[in-house]
């Protein structure tokens, strides 16, 4: 297509503490005159975790990341997806630190000429950020610390 | 792939294993500290001997991997006296 | 799951001309408290469409509605498919009347407790969309019309 | 499916078909007209009839459906003098 061989901007960023829900995400004229679709994903923290079985109410969770890896992992898997999906741009930004429930601590934007290949980019590279990424959560339980 | 350091000096010594996460709340500590190793020694050598000193670990090690600094390893790479590495296991980003 | 009976929160919006990049969309307490993914789906004008075979360059897009069965086809296409992939909450915006290159033309965003249903929403929904909902769109090509 | 109404009275008249978009385009306006219809008539009898009367129709009518009253009719639902007819072919939302 007219946008085969085209290089993928892809930046990434790890955030302390819960990331803002109007972050921006910046195409140039060029890349907005080609984007036909933008998708975000957004995770957010639910106010339940699972502890041995149970869901468990919990306050948030806290996040490690492991510098330098963990931001040259998600620019690694971001690259390899960008490059299979013909993507456009695509901005990764995870959160470190304590996020609350209900803030989000992930956010995925991806731009690309056509709908399917957005769609399909965010779900392959959110599966490989789960299996390669050193991105760990623990659950702050808002009982009474029942795993002490 | 290829061994991740190219010094392959023989020595003995202490050996830090970073962890994270759920592994780390498990034992108590962010780090893993093996005496006595013999560098270099493989990545597939020294899961056994983590497993042996932090029995707490063996229930999630075979769904964790070994980074040498900053890189995943590969099962016969080397590791070498002063290389930065990380047991990544139990990871959940997103 | 924890959310298997619940009813969807289902809106849906036309908008004259292109839509804020802005929009919001608001949960409430209860649904934050279990949505884990909020995706957005944005549809945007490209600089060129299709004309016999060939790519030319536009200034925007004519969309045209037929309501009242544009609003309902999209909620009811909306609905089915909320229920189908345990939706939270979905808001579908489209827009009619000239949308101009680098614009907005339909904002679709969704929340569920799990990644996976939000994604396949996208996916499915827009497709349906595409084949069931009476909504047009004429070129407004930026050279001397070719068409007329 | 049910026919579209439930009324059936019989009587001849004119018919008007709204048109869209591309369709809307091609033939220079918005509604298609057929005169001398004898109502009720089938949904699928009164597309030859649009083709025949509007050939330029004819390479989008096989991808196009009719609404009756805001909804799709199936091709043995009765359209009644009064209803509102719609060509629904050529969409493209998104």
């Amino acid at each position: 297509m007219e946008n085969a061989s085209r290089e993928a901007n892809v930046r990434v960023r790890l955030t302390s503490g819960p990331i803002a829900s109007a972050t921006p995400f910046v195409l140039s004229d060029s890349e907005t005159a080609l984007a036909g679709a933008v998708v975000t994903f957004q995770g957010r923290v639910r106010n339940r975790e699972v502890d041995e079985n149970e869901m468990k109410p919990i306050l948030g969770l806290e996040y490690e990341v492991y510098e330098p890896m963990t931001s040259q992992e998600l620019h690694r898997l971001a690259d390899q997806y960008a490059r299979k999906h013909d993507v456009i741009a695509v901005d990764v930004e995870h959160s470190f630190g304590f996020v609350g429930n209900g803030e989000c601590s992930f956010l995925l934007q991806v731009a690309t000429s056509h709908r399917r290949s957005a769609i399909t980019f965010v779900d392959e590279f959110i599966d490989a950020m789960k299996s390669h990424v050193p991105i760990w959560k623990v659950p702050r339980w808002s009982m009474p610390d029942s795993t002490a | 792939m290829q061994p991740v350091s190219s010094r392959t000096n023989r020595s003995t010594g202490e050996l830090q294993v970073l962890v994270f996460g759920p592994q780390a709340k498990l034992i108590g500590c962010d780090r893993l500290i093996l005496s006595d190793v013999n560098f270099p020694v493989r990545v597939d050598e020294l899961m056994p001997m983590l497993i042996h000193h932090y029995p707490d670990l063996s229930a999630s090690i075979g769904v964790s991997r070994l980074a040498v600094n900053h890189e995943f390893a590969a099962a016969d790479s080397l590791i070498n006296a002063g290389d930065e590495v990380a047991l990544v296991g139990l990871i959940s980003g997103g």
